[in-house]
């Protein structure tokens, strides 16, 4: 029984001695800082920020700065004490929306051809301009919500609808919007102008009736909060400031102000 | 010397430790996403295959036989293998640090890759002597590797399809593999060993 | 011109050669006709009897999957009925109705529709339903029995039970009388023992030629494969031809011929590259003749068809053209 | 005899339906002046040109309505009198905005118009006067991508150029601009050659002609044996497209291969189409500015098919009414030729200096793409001059993994079709890859 107990430790002496010489020969400069986050972090090695296990985690947060926040397991309070360590605050602004800066559906807004291609809006928009008659709107080919990652965005009668709650305002659908029609916006403004088209009036109402007309009906009811101003034909809302004369969602003509504040 | 060439194509070919004998097919399925990561993988379990067929029948014959303790057979194998894993890192570390960061945890997780403790005990059982146990194990990581990079081939063309939403991923992979494991019967009784 | 009226606008180029996925298996579909017509003459009604079994269940597997899948319907393009076809041919004239539907299923819904469907499965559908076959109904594959056309056949002796490569496979003995002439014209016209469509060289050539006219298959495949064979063949035969079967009678026995113009050329699941097409052709004629001459199966070219399936990826990565302009041989 | 046969086959290429017997026999018309002309400022490749005039001004004939702005453009000229109703922004052929400059050319004569100076021995010009002329003239490549003339004309310092190949291969099916050309002008061409030659001090030019245009083949080399011209050549070469693509000529003629992503300069050859050496010589010798070209007006949806010489800004509606108007069951009008050309939503659009075809083709020619999945059959890989690998790059793009896609050379992909001609499965290969170097080009050079 003895000599069991012995052989086995031997061995154990063996290797962990072998190991020992191989670590001082071979051993790497590592930057101290990647050890102290990895002790910070669970050491799950559970790849849900999207990298190989913690250590990897530690050094990316140190050397090329990755987000603080991505921590599944660790949640909130191993962000906390990440920033805290890195001196680093989190951006903790109020949270971030993507939406959609369009509502020409198919029923209001105008094809001019009958496209045959990929149906993907970075194709699509190359081959004569995109089959949406108005230049500048929603083609609805739906690249934002496949690139979506929390499948937030809703193709709905051919334009796309960012679900606020879903949202993680991550942005990859601003990129893969060809027309750039998605912005971030902070979530508790809730008046938006659903249009990005900068032609005149009677082009926008030729090919969607419910495109912003530049009648600067909206500026002028807010004229003293300066909330929304004309940018060309386009009226635009600015987002540092919240707009409350919310008069101007039934007063304007083509109807493309929308107050999500109530449905 | 015949014998040799028969351990070798048995392990390589007839009973592959991963399409015929289902041995280490977590680091199979987890790292056939990229063939670099695969040669990587593929190159790490040679070595350490290699190097623990020596050792384990070194320690086998000289330590747990002479005492009559072939019961503690698997801890001292898994101390050995887990030590040389260890060093694998180390090397790796210092002279790869790319090919460490892409391999991340599997290259740990070759520990307790049943490939490798398997070969360990299969040499023991089928009573190889020394240079027969080194060749089989190198064999049959020889023959790990092959699954791995084919698997990765098929991987790679098969990320490109669509299979129905239940299907994406690691399950139309298994499926690939069962297909991969049926063609490699083909194999069975080329070698009587 | 109305405001209803558009004009179809798509990318560039805007006129087409005309060839359709449709097209395409319906010249593969007229090209295996002969091979049908040979197995109907000397297997009879068994072989009616699975093929239209066969490519029946393959065409309802692949409607329901696709509709299960809530996926376009595609069995108009034929690929389901030539992957009917094939896996009848490579079934034995006596084997059970039940057991082909089992092999069709595999064929078309796992081997296939699981995958996404035409263009995505990476092994040769019906190759993956004959293996599965092979490999658990072992028995009904290989099955003794002889064929009607054995019956009223003039040399009664010749009636064999297995079929020749198996003969090949268990006889110990001398074995030249399997090279003799007469046994390889027989092997040829098809007058012998085997599956229903593997049988006749002959109609399965006839096949092969029309297929390459139609630009359907090029020669690559077919003729390194064979002519793999035939060259390892010829090397067993010159060391020792009582041990081993003559070249010809490897070339047209078993489901080399088969394989080799009709499942290997299979486009989805072989290399696009010419050179990669030769590679693809020696590596299937190798393993065949190494399952053949000392593996435990009679048959290897299903096995080695769908093992050289599994390095096509790896093959188009390695067999690329080389770019127009890049003289310096930058890849 | 002048005549030799091109020696050097390239990879690919298709054989589509040419129906080039639609336009080919009669004389090429000349179009009345239309009533409103709706002039382009991009007009050619680089940046666009600025307008010079405004609103309500009256313009003569042959006046600069637009100054290049910058060093690869080029300017614009008014093709006729009349008064700029209005500057507008509008879509192009490829659907890209642009700014239109609106000219009505009602009651206006033809007389009425900036002098010309034409010179009657253009020998006497030194080259620099040659090039300014050229340059002035806004000439620019007339075979569709319109690359300023005068910058192709000054190659680079240290590249010297040895051979020049006039473009007559026309490979694009319906198109028969350039063939009629060559049988009604042949003095204007061989002449163009001569200046070319002059300018670049070349010796040898050869005009390339595909053996499916045999009368051109023989009335430029009995021209040039009469006038007894030794160093320009004809090479006839196999018909079949993409023939007229500059980089695939270069190899067919002198058996050179232009390296990925550099210029026929960097082998020492120029390749120029023979619209635009024809324009040259009305630059240089007549003193004219680039302002009209022949547009082939051909397909089964138009009632008689012709060669017409139309003013630069012409709306399509006015070449389609003077051909006899549009037969019922019109799929497509496309601008250009059916392989590289582009499809229009509306015939309002209006020709450009590289306008070299109008066609109207009905559902019978044309084909619809489904995005099938790809069988790799490997037809598009055999029938890729440039010898990529379309099947696995459209692959790639439809996974929009475009680093390996630029891995596998997509941006040398220069979208001549053939791929997506031969595709069984009718995969719009083409859009793939137009996407890719689209994503490619946007991104930050990193």
């Amino acid at each position: 029984m003895i000599e069991t107990v012995l052989a086995i430790t031997c061995i154990g002496f063996g290797c962990s001695f072998a190991l020992a010489i191989a670590a001082k020969f071979f051993a790497v400069k590592e930057d101290p800082k990647i050890g102290e986050v990895n002790d910070l972090l669970p050491g799950a090695n559970c790849g849900a920020c999207g990298y190989a296990g913690c250590m990897d985690y530690a050094k990316a947060v140190v050397s090329d700065d990755a987000e603080l926040n991505l921590c599944a397991p660790g949640g909130s309070d191993v962000t906390a004490s990440l920033c805290e360590y890195l001196g680093k605050t989190a951006e903790a602004a109020e949270k971030q929306v993507a939406i959609v800066l369009c509502m020409g559906t198919d029923d209001v807004a105008k094809r001019r051809f009958d496209y045959n291609g990929i149906a993907d809006c970075r194709s699509a928009h190359l081959v004569g301009g995109g089959d949406k008659a108005c230049t500048y709107g929603c083609l609805g080919y739906s690249s934002c919500a496949t690139v979506c990652p929390t499948n937030a965005i809703e193709m709905i009668n051919g334009v796309a609808k960012v679900h606020p709650e879903l949202c993680i305002a991550c942005g990859k659908c601003i990129s893969a919007c060809p027309r750039n029609l998605i912005k971030l916006v902070p979530e508790k403004n809730t008046v938006h102008i659903l249009c990005s088209s900068k032609d005149k009036g009677p082009v926008v109402r030729k090919v969607c009736t419910s495109g912003c007309i530049g009648c600067t009906m909206c500026v002028r009811l807010t004229k003293e909060e300066e909330s929304i101003s004309m940018d060309g034909f386009l009226a635009k809302i600015d987002y540092t400031k919240e707009v409350q004369n919310k008069a101007i969602v039934e007063k304007c003509p083509p109807k493309c102000i929308i107050d999500t504040s109530n449905n | 010397m015949i014998k040799l060439i028969l351990i070798v194509i048995s392990a390589v070919l007839v009973n592959n430790f991963v399409l015929s004998r289902f041995l280490g097919i977590c680091p199979f399925l987890g790292v056939s996403k990229k063939t670099s990561t695969a040669l990587g993988m593929s190159g790490a379990v040679v070595f350490v295959m290699t190097l623990a067929s020596a050792v384990t029948w070194l320690v086998q014959t000289y330590v747990l036989d002479k005492l009559g303790i072939g019961y503690m057979q698997t801890i001292a194998f898994i101390l050995i293998i887990a030590s040389l894993v260890q060093l694998v890192e180390i090397v790796l570390k210092k002279f790869l640090p790319s090919l460490h960061a892409a391999l991340g945890i599997f290259l740990p997780l070759i520990t307790t890759n049943c490939a490798v403790l398997g070969m360990a005990v299969l040499s023991i059982q089928n009573k190889y002597t020394f240079v027969e146990t080194v060749v089989f194990g190198f064999a049959s990581s020889l023959g790990f590797a092959l699954a791995l990079v084919l698997f990765t081939g098929l991987r790679e063309k098969i990320d490109r399809s669509n299979p129905p939403k239940a299907f994406k991923g690691v399950a139309i992979a298994l499926i690939t593999a069962a297909l991969l494991s049926m063609a490699f019967m083909g194999f069975s009784g080329l070698v009587k060993i | 011109m109305s405001e209803e009226q558009f004009y179809s606008v798509s990318s560039s180029p805007h006129v087409h050669s005309g060839a359709s996925i449709h097209g395409i298996m319906r010249d593969v579909v007229i090209a295996m006709i002969p091979a049908f017509i040979a197995s109907v003459i000397f297997f009879g009604l068994d072989a009616v009897r699975l093929t239209v079994v066969c490519v029946a269940s393959c065409v309802i597997f692949e409607y329901l999957s696709r509709r299960i899948m809530k996926r376009n319907q595609t069995i108009s393009d034929l690929s389901a009925v030539i992957t009917g076809m094939l896996l009848a041919y490579n079934l034995p004239p006596s084997f059970p109705t039940w057991m082909a539907i089992v092999g069709s299923f595999v064929a078309i819904v796992i081997a296939k529709q699981l995958f996404g469907g035409l263009g995505y499965n990476p092994f040769n559908p019906a190759l993956a339903g004959r293996l599965f076959l092979f490999l658990s109904f072992a028995f009904a594959m290989s099955g003794d029995w002889t064929p009607w056309s054995y019956i009223n056949a003039e040399n009664i002796d010749a009636i064999t039970t297995a079929t020749p490569l198996g003969m090949l496979q268990e006889s110990t003995g001398s074995i030249s009388f399997l090279s003799s002439n007469s046994n390889i014209l027989n092997l040829f016209l098809g007058k012998v023992n085997g599956c229903i469509g593997e049988v006749s060289a002959l109609a399965l050539i006839l096949g092969g030629i029309y297929l390459l006219w139609r630009k359907v298959i090029t020669w690559h495949i077919p003729v390194a494969y064979i002519g793999t064979v035939a060259i390892f063949a010829t090397i067993l035969y010159v060391i020792d031809p009582t041990g081993n079967a003559s070249p010809l009678f490897h070339l047209f026995s078993g489901g080399l011929m088969l394989g080799a113009i009709f499942m290997a050329t299979d486009m989805v699941t072989s290399p696009t590259d010419k050179s990669g097409m030769l590679v693809f052709g020696i590596g299937c004629g190798l393993l065949t003749m190494i399952i053949r001459k000392w593996g435990s199966y009679p048959e290897g070219v299903s096995f080695s068809i769908f093992i050289m399936n599994a390095t096509t990826p790896l093959l188009n990565r390695v067999c690329k053209p080389k770019m127009f302009g890049l003289k310096k041989g930058k890849a | 005899m002048n005549i030799f046969k091109a020696k050097f086959k390239i990879h690919g290429g298709v054989h589509p339906k040419y129906r080039k017997e639609l336009a080919r026999n009669e004389e090429t018309k000349k179009l009345p002046l239309p009533k409103i002309l709706r002039i382009s400022t991009t007009q050619h490749l680089g940046a666009p040109s600025k307008p010079v005039v405004k609103k309500g001004d009256y313009v003569k004939k042959y006046q600069l309505l637009a100054e290049a702005a910058g060093f690869i453009s080029a300017p614009v000229h008014s093709p006729a009198a009349g008064t700029i109703k209005d500057i507008v922004a509008g879509t192009g052929a490829t659907g890209a905005p642009i700014t239109e400059i609106i000219l009505d050319t009602n009651n206006t004569s033809d007389e009425d118009l900036v002098g010309v100076f034409p010179t009657n021995d253009w020998n006497t010009l030194s080259p620099e006067t040659i090039l300014n002329r050229v340059r002035e003239a806004g000439v620019v490549g007339a075979g569709g991508a319109g690359f300023p003339t005068y910058v192709k004309l000054s190659p680079p310092p240290g590249k010297e150029i040895q051979t020049l190949i006039i473009n007559g291969a026309e490979c694009e099916p319906y198109l028969t601009a350039d063939y009629r050309l060559m049988m009604e002008h042949p003095k204007c061409l061989v002449e163009g050659i001569q200046i070319i030659c002059k300018v670049l001090n070349v010796q040898d030019a050869h005009i390339a002609i595909e053996d499916n245009k045999p009368e051109a083949i023989e009335i430029l080399s009995k021209y040039v044996e009469e006038n007894s011209i030794p160093n320009i050549k004809i090479a006839t070469l196999p018909t079949f497209y993409p023939q007229g693509a500059e980089k695939q000529q270069i190899f067919a003629v002198t058996g050179k291969q232009v390296p990925s992503g550099g210029l026929p300069s960097e082998v020492g050859v120029l390749v120029e189409n023979t619209g635009t050496t024809v324009a040259i010589y009305d630059a240089v010798v007549k003193d004219l500015p680039f302002i009209e070209r022949t547009t082939t007006v051909s397909g089964y949806g138009i009632e008689n098919p012709s060669n017409v010489i139309a003013p630069i800004g012409t709306p399509y509606q006015d070449l389609i009414d003077f051909c006899g108007g549009p037969k019922d069951g019109v799929k497509k009008i496309i601008s250009g030729g059916p392989m590289m050309g582009f499809a229009q939503a509306t015939a309002e659009t209006t020709t450009t200096k590289t306008t070299s075809g109008l066609l109207l083709l009905t559902a019978k020619e044309i084909s619809q793409y489904e995005s099938a999945p790809c069988i790799s059959c490997g037809r598009c890989i055999a029938a890729c001059p440039m010898n990529l690998m379309p099947a696995e790059l459209s692959q790639f793009c439809e996974a929009e993994d475009f680093e390996s896609a630029a891995e596998h050379r997509v941006m040398d992909c220069m979208e001549c079709g053939c791929c997506a001609f031969s595709c069984p499965a009718h995969r719009p290969l083409v859009q793939h890859f137009r996407t890719a170097k689209a994503f490619l080009r946007a991104q930050p050079k990193k």
